[in-house]
């Protein structure tokens, strides 16, 4: 660690909080719940043009894309947020970050230059990796991608694509030399959701919603020049760049775990119950809280850790996979944890309000949620093998 | 056990789990999954515990025991926990009379549907503090309170509310879901496969021999009949348990990833194998509790609140790693296995949480009673 | 299920309370604390000996050999005992247990005559089985017995022998086909231990105790006629015996865990720490104890069904693991809440007395001590697999 | 941290870690391993905290954290807890005086060793409760009380004793174990690794000058030295259990059963990545209480009440699981892990339970402060 003390983010911390008191649209959470899939697109696209205004909707970016803050400025922008419970970019997520880093680290110019300021315009992404039999094993994918002149002809289809019912744009996954070993013989595409032949069918979630879809894709042509990286290369391409946005998007996450969170937790425990008795004034509960409230202290410390060595360069081959694994198991105790205060009352919250992270003080909902957390991106168990060979070096099974 | 009593309930675990699994299957998109009528009158399932001369079969708990497990392997809405368990129960610890008698006839029959107005919550302990109480207003009685939660509340034809009378006697008061000053109104929980509702009584008349009474110390009864309802729970949460650790390990022997089934990488075995210790463990308590509070034996509501207090909170993590092991499948709605979550965690909370029945269990600690005595 | 039910045992049960009432020794747990290598023998030989005079020492032999007990008045019998606080049979435990399952299960006439009455007299026995390279994969050992004449010449080292330095004999597995497949080469042997050759090297244990030893063995020859069971079938007849005494001596364990283990439990709670507070006034603590007393509980019934199944004959494949498994778990779990309750004052109980269980109340020896059942008889790992692949029929890896 | 410091601490680690290991290695059998007295002083550490003008270091609480860091990764007896860390953290939050100054020059050059009598239990929450008390018996001062598990109390040349005075306010009595009414035992623990006593003092005479004062507010002084004997500890614990996590993992490499090293079973490999995760959220706990304990920034009591608390319950539960993967040899004597075991458990307790440094933090959601503004 030989880089220079970072420059004193208290002024740019006061300018993100003058910036929140002043945007962050108050009473969003009742506004978002049960909104047509219209009215969250719209309050979605609105609330990033404001952050764009801003500077903060991209900040992690080059300064060249719109972009150009420090990790510590980064950091602070995010902590402002989330202590000021602003909405989440759900929507642009995958755009601003697998997209936009997979664009930076193996696009070419024009690839850039189309998508980027088209990504700041608004343009929705979905990443197409996962499929019905690639789940935590997705180097066994099958859609095939067989070339044909200067295109590229895709068959298969994709699970989990979250939010591909909104999406212009894929992150497609395909393998184009069945033949090679398992990992090289696939390619990575920029897919125009609008092409002939992909056709989206949302998947209903253990919550009831449809967050999202499967991508069946039937004889789609794709411009060879959407291909990003060599061909046959985009397993290496989709390594690097899947857990490129780890770092701030979970400090975001942890953040907001330990405001919104922890502050919704709190409540539910100062709230008396049928019986007329407060859970707080039990010491049983109060043990629990302060555990928890402990553990996010720790994700906050290790997430502004990881943030920074990953400015200086320090990232272990692990981290981002122990502050996955450690965020979404505590959020799942956690949300347990609020689901058993809250009681029976707890299950009459039968909507959570869109826009909101993964707590949102409708309990049980938000338990059953957690696990969008313990098995996407790589299931919990394939986290703890990924940490025990990668970090500790243990031997291979 | 006797060789009898085992063939019995093997037969009758066997007709459960094909009849409920049928009523699954039907299920229409959409609309809750439930049990229709007809087939819950046919099984008769509802009299088990109705004595042979009311035309019921004369069983025990340990019978209906069996079905609520089944039942908590295959969650459906079907009105069982209102009419047949806490219905029954109740009309079973009263004076007998003709009117009870009566109604435990057209509970077996199926032709009149129960629910049971009790506290939900967590009063587990301590005097029992009822919803309702009745006042004099006059020569006539007003009954005047509100239960939340109430199981199969919307379905009854007959409400029966445990008050305490105006000398602070707890009884049971028999209304209907129509009388002026009654109202009944479905509360709607994440968990589809019950059926909830709040009875408010708001200055309801009650009519004349309405007003029912335990047969025997009315204290004592209602904490049974409380212990009753905790009990049902507990083994609707361990068939829950259960079916999912099947469902588990037959998912994992039939899923492939890095070219193997997912059951021979040991950390889903170990997952399932601790799966399996904690269901056994739950199934002894559960068991131990269904054979005492059957028998009115002292120290039953001991056994209660730890069968209660284990089997439900087993059940939430039993359900919750079987949805984790089912990775990206299990959280579809398709797959089903969060119908199990919501059920395990409302049953978590419902007639009380493992935390209040473990104080229950702690005071004696304080109180300074030899603990060891009462084994 | 279709045996008759059992005899009503609440008279055995009275006899077995007068027994205990005048036979169990007051104040053994002190006179046994510190003790000499040969007090220890000696108190246990002589308790022994009062047990076998009642009928008490052996209940689960046949009657011909001096038991006959029913399976309900053994599950009487070990309630009283734990209830009455009575030492246990440690030194006798491998000889009344393994060594007569297996003589029962496998031995000739003349090795029953021989040994089962030397046994009730005090025969000591020791178990030779694991070694230094054959801990969890037992199948792999190394020690040989080549055969000469009418004699075995055995060669090789055995660990983890419990009362070694006690013991007359000793239930040997040998390698007597080095050629065969892991399984097929090894045979079970009765070692006389005063045999030329044969040197025990007591282990010191984490708890500072020396209850097990090295075993090594240099050209000692052990007659053919002390082979049990056929050669080359010695896994057969160890896999057999090893979990056959499972049954009663887990529901022993089991009941001492509900009556001295949860009574010293309490009483730690009810003692006033350094600030004068009494632990069990705290609802958390209230909490933990009601959570521990449900799960001996659950264990409690789960051996007494256990031991009603042994008698039906409808044991599970993996129903002596999962027994295991959850009882040291437990163990681990209670030891270690009752070294945190006790605080800075339990570690200066640093000597337990002889004769006693896992649970004594000196609850950081106990709790250190509870390693002794998560690590050896298979550890928590291996049971976890045997449950998995026997008891669910889960996929071998 | 400024890249010096950066390269300073693992300067002073890399040193640290090697001169205690060889302690480690020429511990004699039988004896309770140590760190000796030439060696210690040799160091520097003893002194690190000491102001450069009376021959110390002049350094601060983070440096100090990475020596107790490494003793924890290898236990011994030392009296550097007694010395270094509390005698020289108690001297500098007294007013300086020629008394105190010369107390601090030996320390620092190893001339004299120190013992501070401090509640060690669960004193942790509310106005701090010193052990000792002065009394005014006529125009002397007697001093009674008794501290218990007391760090190095049995080699102490000089005891500072936390007391309050006739006017109820703090103090430290400087003592010597020989002043008569003074009594220091030893107090025989399972951990040979610390040495603990008992320092009792029945009426002791106290010397003229002897009284010393707190230079800032007494109650927020006391509290403070007592957070800094609860951080030192859990920088105790992170060094066992990172020092256990490494061995489980590197024993796992090569011991081999069914033809594989064990560390390749994913059982095992899982069990090692939860540690490290535990190791890593307890470093990030550590690290921070240890910078605002240093800058005597507000809120500092919390940090240290979250790292102790979470670092002493993952220290005993990731050795406990370094025992379990090491098998039968991580439960012999000589390989030693019983002894992080022991130090572990005893951590856990000394200066104030988990529990009670949750009892702390749950405080404040009772008193209503607004939780997140102290962020």
């Amino acid at each position: 660690m030989t880089s220079p003390p970072p420059p004193d983010p208290e002024p740019f911390r006061a300018e993100v909080r003058e910036w929140c008191r002043t945007h962050v649209p108050t009473g969003w959470r009742d506004a978002q719940t049960g909104v047509s899939d219209e009215e969250f697109v719209s309050f979605q696209k609105q609330w990033f043009g404001e952050l764009r205004e801003a500077g903060y909707a991209v900040p992690h970016w080059p300064l060249a894309w719109g972009g150009g803050l420090s990790v510590g400025e980064q950091i602070v922008l995010y902590q402002e947020l989330a202590a000021h419970d602003a909405p989440r970019l759900v929507l642009a997520f995958v755009a601003i970050h697998h997209a936009a880093s997979t664009l930076l680290a193996a696009g070419t110019d024009e690839q850039r230059a189309r998508h980027l300021p088209a990504i700041l315009d608004g343009e929705i992404w979905v990443q197409g990796f996962s499929e019905p039999d690639a789940g935590s094993d997705l180097a066994s994918l099958r859609t095939a991608a067989r070339r044909e002149g200067d295109a590229y002809v895709v068959n298969g289809q994709k699970l989990w694509a979250s939010g591909a019912k909104y999406a212009g744009w894929c992150l497609l996954l395909a393998r184009t030399d069945p033949g090679a070993p398992k990992r090289h013989g696939i390619s990575y595409f920029l897919l125009d959701m609008r092409s002939q032949g992909v056709e989206v069918r949302p998947i209903r979630q253990a919550t009831g919603e449809s967050h999202f879809s499967e991508i069946f894709l039937n004889d789609v042509e794709i411009p060879a020049t959407h291909l990003i990286g060599p061909e046959n290369g985009g397993w290496q391409v989709a390594q690097a760049t899947l857990s490129a946005e780890r770092g701030m998007t979970m400090l975001e996450l942890a953040e907001r775990l330990g405001h919104a969170g922890f502050t919704w937790l709190l409540d539910a425990c100062r709230r008396p119950n049928a019986e007329g008795l407060r859970p707080i004034d039990d010491s049983l509960v109060l043990d629990r809280l302060a555990g928890f409230e402990t553990e996010i202290a720790g994700l906050r410390a290790m997430c502004r850790s990881l943030a920074v060595r990953h400015e200086t360069g320090h990232v272990g081959p692990a981290d981002a996979s122990v502050v996955k694994l450690y965020y979404s198991e505590l959020l799942q105790r956690m949300t347990n944890f609020g689901a058993d205060v809250a009681g029976l009352a707890g299950s009459t919250r039968i909507i959570k309000p869109m826009s909101s992270g993964w707590e949102s003080g409708a309990w049980v909902l938000d338990f059953i949620g957690s696990w969008e957390w313990t098995i996407p991106g790589g299931t919990s168990e394939i986290q703890r093998t990924i940490i025990a060979e990668r970090a500790l070096q243990m031997p291979r099974a | 056990m006797s060789s009898d009593l085992t063939e019995l309930h093997d037969e009758l675990r066997a007709v459960a789990r094909e009849v409920l699994a049928a009523a699954r299957r039907r299920g229409a998109d959409g609309e809750p999954p439930s049990l229709d009528r007809q087939t819950l009158t046919a099984s008769g399932w509802l009299g088990l515990e109705v004595p042979e001369a009311l035309e019921g079969a004369g069983a025990t708990l340990a019978e209906v025991a069996v079905v609520l497990h089944e039942m908590g392997r295959a969650p459906l809405r079907s009105g069982y926990l209102g009419s047949a368990v806490l219905g029954v129960g109740a009309l079973n610890l009263l004076e007998p009379t003709g009117r009870r008698d009566d109604l435990l006839g057209q509970i077996a029959s199926g032709a009149v549907r129960v629910a049971v107005g009790l506290p939900t919550g967590d009063d587990v302990v301590g005097p029992v503090a009822p919803c309702y109480s009745l006042e004099e207003d006059g020569r006539r009685l007003r009954l005047r309170g509100r239960a939340a939660f109430v199981p199969d509340a919307t379905d009854a034809d007959r409400l029966l509310l445990l008050a305490r009378d105006p000398a602070s006697t707890l009884v049971v008061v028999a209304a209907q879901p129509t009388d002026a000053g009654l109202r009944v109104a479905e509360q709607r929980v994440l968990d589809l496969t019950r059926n909830l509702g709040e009875i408010a009584a708001e200055g309801a008349e009650v009519a004349e021999g309405s007003v029912w009474r335990f047969a025997a110390d009315p204290e004592a009864s209602a904490r049974r009949l409380m212990d009753r309802a905790a009990l049902a729970i507990a083994c609707d949460s361990l068939g829950l348990a259960e079916a999912m650790m099947e469902a588990t390990v037959a998912y994992a022997g039939v899923r492939h990833q890095f070219g193997r089934p997912i059951g021979s990488f040991q950390a889903v075995q170990h997952a399932c194998a601790d799966m399996l210790v904690q269901v056994m463990v739950s199934r002894e308590l559960v068991g131990t509790a269904v054979e005492l509070l059957g028998c009115e034996t002292p120290g039953s509501g001991r056994a209660v609140s730890m069968a209660k207090s284990h089997a439900c909170a087993m059940a939430v993590d039993v359900v919750g790693k079987a949805m984790q092991l089912h990775g990206g499948i299990g959280y579809t709605w398709e797959s089903g296995v969060h119908a199990y979550l919501k059920r395990a965690v409302l049953n978590r909370s419902l007639f009380g949480s493992p935390t209040a029945h473990r104080k229950r269990l702690g005071q004696r600690y304080l109180d300074g009673v030899s603990v060891l005595s009462e084994d």
